[in-house]
């Protein structure tokens, strides 16, 4: 009953195009982006899109790769909605939403190539590196899923792996002293955008989650689309649907520039 | 044409027909059965192609546990399921992470066209089981678990129609099978409900230009508009049977 | 308290020698029986016992056999009771009463020796076929255990495997283009006899199972017994039992007799 | 004789005496005590050659979870479970799917004696633990828990005995042994209501033809009334010793 | 409340000196060892402590060794406190309470290297022996620690496990027939101090679990300790803390004496 | 001094100094930041060296499952976890055993110093994140939940401070570091109440004489007594800094 009422409380004001936090429809909230801070991980970044925070770390193990791509490296990437992060959150395995999350993520960086996982081969059809991405949500203040992304970018992005090496005997070598870092050829960024009513605005936070009817989330890499997701139990038109795209690939490119600016890529 | 394994694969030849022979925006078969489970308040098997599924609704019933009761309408959920023998590969019969994502889109593409303010402090269950895959099962779950919940007489806004388009070979096409799933560019599973012209799944699997992307959807839209008349006539087809059944049951 | 007052009635009934579908004491209900409509699976069948409706399906794939059978295949049995199939089932992991109907079927298999899985040996003590054969019920009116163990059967028997050959190096090849039929030994077939109050009867339907007080199941292979389930939390007496076991076998020779017709074996 | 891994194991030697000297309709030495795990409300241990089992009966006392009591008799409930250490290669202590069938099997082997009407809302709990394993673990538990179930005073229409026959080197044979159930042909576990001639567990794992199951049948029931004598002696036994505490307790 | 009024009634009688059951504030209830009774074991000992019982068994396999530690055995310790022990356990995996004991009795076994691991390797990175201890709880009439300690130990004192060897061709090959004692070093002991009030008592029973603030466990080992485990949701002076330690120093020795008589173990 | 696989690894040198240039008795830079997880009721985050805590404090509040509750008492749950890259080998997200007893102990070590009978009925959860582990990770956990709890508005008896001793090279050291702990040959978690002198957490694992047990208990309570100074400042430069935001918000 409650959120019907917070509902109209935030259609009167959005009618009027302001957010509960005083942004416009299509302002992200500050970003911030701080990497390494994770010593035990090859590469780790913790990201603040207002209040919600994200950690992500990056871990490398060898492993065998999957029989229908002997010559690519593995990528995996988890999420944890932990209690430390909200009153919402309950211990225990991942539930829908943290799956989703993973798999959108996943999806974004395997779809836009980001890594080129070729290049993590070490012995084909025996030996590849697994990268390992973990996402750990912090502070759930609503937009998980882009704070989540940009934090598994971010330490893909700053990852160092060790070499590893295939000696005379065939046997892998792995040099943890010489490291590198990951072969990277892309930026792929995600934009949530939601739908409350019928205004369309960008990282909502988490008051506006709670009363969105859809969100569609995308994630773009050279201005083209890699992966979409709608999530939410009401529908959109067509026409929306193309409004929240063209909405996300302008922030994305907003959301691109910051990262390259922070982590000094490119 | 894509150069896997070392094998290249063509998934549009020359004549610009696919591995099954379809022209790119051609349909697979649709076959749709309604109530054949008896248990079930609604149900509906589907054939499109050689994805067989089975969708069974239960509800609007009491939900347990009680506490997720919600008092100013029904919970929708949905399990989508595969039999460990419906892939390639068996798979362990406990859901995995794909089975529990499609499992949350399915619900978010079915719940919009339920009347769930009709139903507080229940829940309408449906089930999805995939008896045999061969791409696009999410959106021919959608087809059947959309069925299911109109011959359960769940009053609904509209039927939900679903489709996937994919690229192949640079081309788009619609209804995409296991091996173009397996060896193109992109899968774009799409659902709507044709009358109020409303998109309720839209997921993206592969890099699209936006201009690209509006002419993915325009297909989708047409290809669910034929769906959706399929849908109806099979709903029509069981009521008359219905009929049937109940002046036949009253001449003895 | 309500299966009590249905109990009474159908003792009424009973006594009158009439069940609640109208079918005499030793009367299956009329047999489906659908091969081969699963492509992915080596082999399946759907098969219906009246409204009961049960799918098992049949796949292969090379393991390790078990080290005090080192050139025998290997047979794994799984049914699923799945919601939905009934609103009493739930979703998770087998209950007692799936594992048990499992057990029951493996065990049915593996003493008729229905398969030779000594045939099913590659390389014996390092690579042999394991067979899955696994069980979801979809529309549960009662006695689940012989619909599964029917399609069970049917699956089996209708399965074409690939040919695996040992190459020079001793390494395992599959050729899934070339197939083969399942190593038949015989047709096991599964009946279960309910006793409501003093009245045996054959393939009960739900509204009778929710009633009995005991089932025996029992399989049979060539008139001969090779397993026996007592299932219920009453007693038989010794009378009773043998009266159960002469039911089943007729029933199990009409039951095989239906088999070998729609399947066309022998 | 069975031809296992090509060494013959021979069951049955030319003097017709099983591997331990048994003959085929010879039972092992029996060793029941009552009340050795002062918690439980009963309790017994059981020592049939080297299979050693301890039975505790918990109730009838309050269900949890709740919801599972019914209002017309008690629920019983039972949990045979084996130690990691109790067989040749460690087994995980988390419950096998062999476990959960056997203790099914085991209540519904014990449930038709306990007078469960007399217990609305409540719950019985029989805990089986089998400490090491040499055959015939089934049927020694039931022998403990009926045993226990006596001795924690629940009101019983019959103690249930329970005997386990095979066929080994084509010989019906009495109470098996682990090499007997596995180089055997048939294992045939069995459990009776002694009083009653009602029969409360039938498993059969192996062939045979109805009438050598007929004559497996009458051996067993033989079987069964010498052990429930020795169930009747060790209650007695029990209730004798507590009386003497009691008499010598109220001499301090 | 209940446990209020039962601390109140200890207490009072605490201050008298007396304990529930009659025993002096560092007496010891009663102990019972009883080795060998389960044949399937390499070795296994039932313990009682009063009415306290609990059984632990060995089982040895062959694993490979930790990578930090090529030339080591493995020892694992497990424990489950079963509903057959008492009406507060339930079903399920063990809680934080056997995770906690299993934890303290695998410390204090390791730190006492009361077992000479490195004797257990058989080939080193590759093969060694994996000793598993398994603790089992039949009856918790209080003091579980001391009780599974003790068994874990008599177990460990009175196993035999198979010889192995390696052969030529670099396999290793296990004999049944031979069985030796394992490399034992030294005995440790575990004595487990609680605190009422402020009385501190030793090997309390149930009704004294109950209603203790705080437990203070610690193993010693020639007379030095080498595993310390404060328990309970209350805190511990210093001086209280040195004073348990030095009752359960004189325990340990005369417990050890037991342990050497009923064993013959020196 | 330790000779492991044939590598010695030398952890005090001959000029007394440790793998990181400390001094036996010298601890680790710690930062404090108190309140940085908006929407727990308290948080800190706690740098010592590179072991890196995140701590959240969530209640007072309603108990889920219900029947948990106390009525005389507030009950203290507690969830120490590590993150997956917090390790030199990925650890799997689902708690391990290890997990399990550090939650246990750690809660232990904090409900003294809590007044819970203020709070009948309810939970206070403290939720405990390991970012980066190397070494003393539990202790740098207490330290930091304390000072959630504190910042939480909870009453508290008093903080709790915490700090290991360890025995490198036969040398009784002051907050131990991953090489440390690995290498060498004791490690002693505490923690106290400062004010009351209070232990709460007190673990060995590794062999002493009573006589050194009892120094290095000295040398932790003298660090603890540290340790509380430096929790209290941050708490203080909380408040100041809140209420300078106050004021200025009020000047707005």
């Amino acid at each position: 009953m409650i959120p019907k009422i917070k509902r109209r409380q935030m259609l009167d004001m959005l009618s009027s195009g302001l957010r509960v936090d005083g942004r416009g429809l299509e302002d992200l909230r500050p970003v911030e982006i701080k990497c390494r801070s994770v010593n035990n991980a090859e590469g780790s970044a913790e990201v603040r899109l207002g209040k919600t925070l994200a950690i992500a770390g990056v871990k490398t193990s060898i492993g065998t790769p999957f029989a229908d791509t002997p010559d690519m490296g593995v990528l995996i990437v988890n999420a944890e909605f932990l209690p430390i992060a909200s009153p919402s959150f309950e211990p225990g395995p991942p539930d829908e939403n943290a799956i989703e999350l993973a798999r959108v993520i996943d999806r974004g960086l395997r779809r836009s190539e980001m890594i080129d996982l070729r290049q993590l081969c070490i012995l084909p059809g025996k030996a590849v590196w697994e990268l390992w991405v973990d996402i750990h949500a912090l502070n759930h203040d609503g937009n998980l899923m882009d704070t989540s992304a940009l934090a598994a970018v971010a330490a893909l992005l700053t990852s160092e792996v060790p070499k590893a090496m295939v000696n005379e005997k065939g046997e892998v070598i792995v040099n943890k002293n010489e490291k590198q870092k990951l072969p990277i050829k892309c930026i792929p960024i995600t934009i949530t955008v939601a739908k409350i009513g019928d205004k369309l605005l960008v990282d909502p936070c988490l008051d506006e989650e709670e009363v969105a009817d859809v969100f569609l989330t995308a994630t773009f890499v050279d201005d083209k689309v890699c992966t979409i997701q709608k999530r939410g139990e009401k529908g959109l038109t067509e026409e929306e649907t193309l409004k929240c795209l063209r909405v996300a690939q302008r922030k994305a490119r907003e959301l691109l520039k910051i990262v390259k600016e922070v982590i000094g890529y490119g | 044409m894509l150069n896997t394994k070392n094998k290249k694969i063509v998934l549009i030849d020359s004549d610009g027909r696919r591995v099954d022979g379809r022209r790119p925006d051609e349909m697979r078969d649709i076959k749709i059965k309604v109530g054949i489970l008896e248990n079930a308040d609604g149900s509906a098997y589907v054939e499109q192609g050689n994805t067989k599924i089975y969708a069974a609704v239960y509800g609007p019933r009491e939900v347990h546990p009680r506490h997720l009761a919600l008092p100013d309408r029904a919970i929708v959920r949905c399990r989508y399921h595969m039999t460990p023998f419906s892939v390639e590969e068996r798979k362990s019969p406990a859901p995995t992470r794909r089975e529990i994502e499609l499992s949350k889109v399915i619900r978010e593409a079915l719940t919009p066209a339920i009347v769930v303010e009709q139903f507080p402090f229940s829940s309408i269950d449906v089930f999805v089981e995939v008896i045999n895959a061969d791409g696009s099962t999410r959106c021919a779950s959608i087809v059947a678990a959309s069925v299911a919940l109109a011959s359960a007489g769940i009053p609904m806004r509209d039927l939900v129609a679903a489709c996937s388009i994919g690229k192949v070979d640079s081309v788009l096409v619609l209804d995409v099978t296991d091996i173009e799933d397996k060896y193109g560019e992109v899968d774009l599973p799409f659902a709507m409900m044709p009358n109020r012209g409303e998109i309720t799944l839209l997921q993206l699997d592969g890099v699209l230009r936006l201009e690209e992307l509006e002419k993915a959807i325009s297909m989708a839209t047409k290809a669910c508009k034929e769906i959706y008349e399929k849908q109806k006539k099979a709903l029509k087809e069981k009521y008359v049977e219905l009929r049937k059944a109940i002046i036949e049951g009253g001449k003895t």
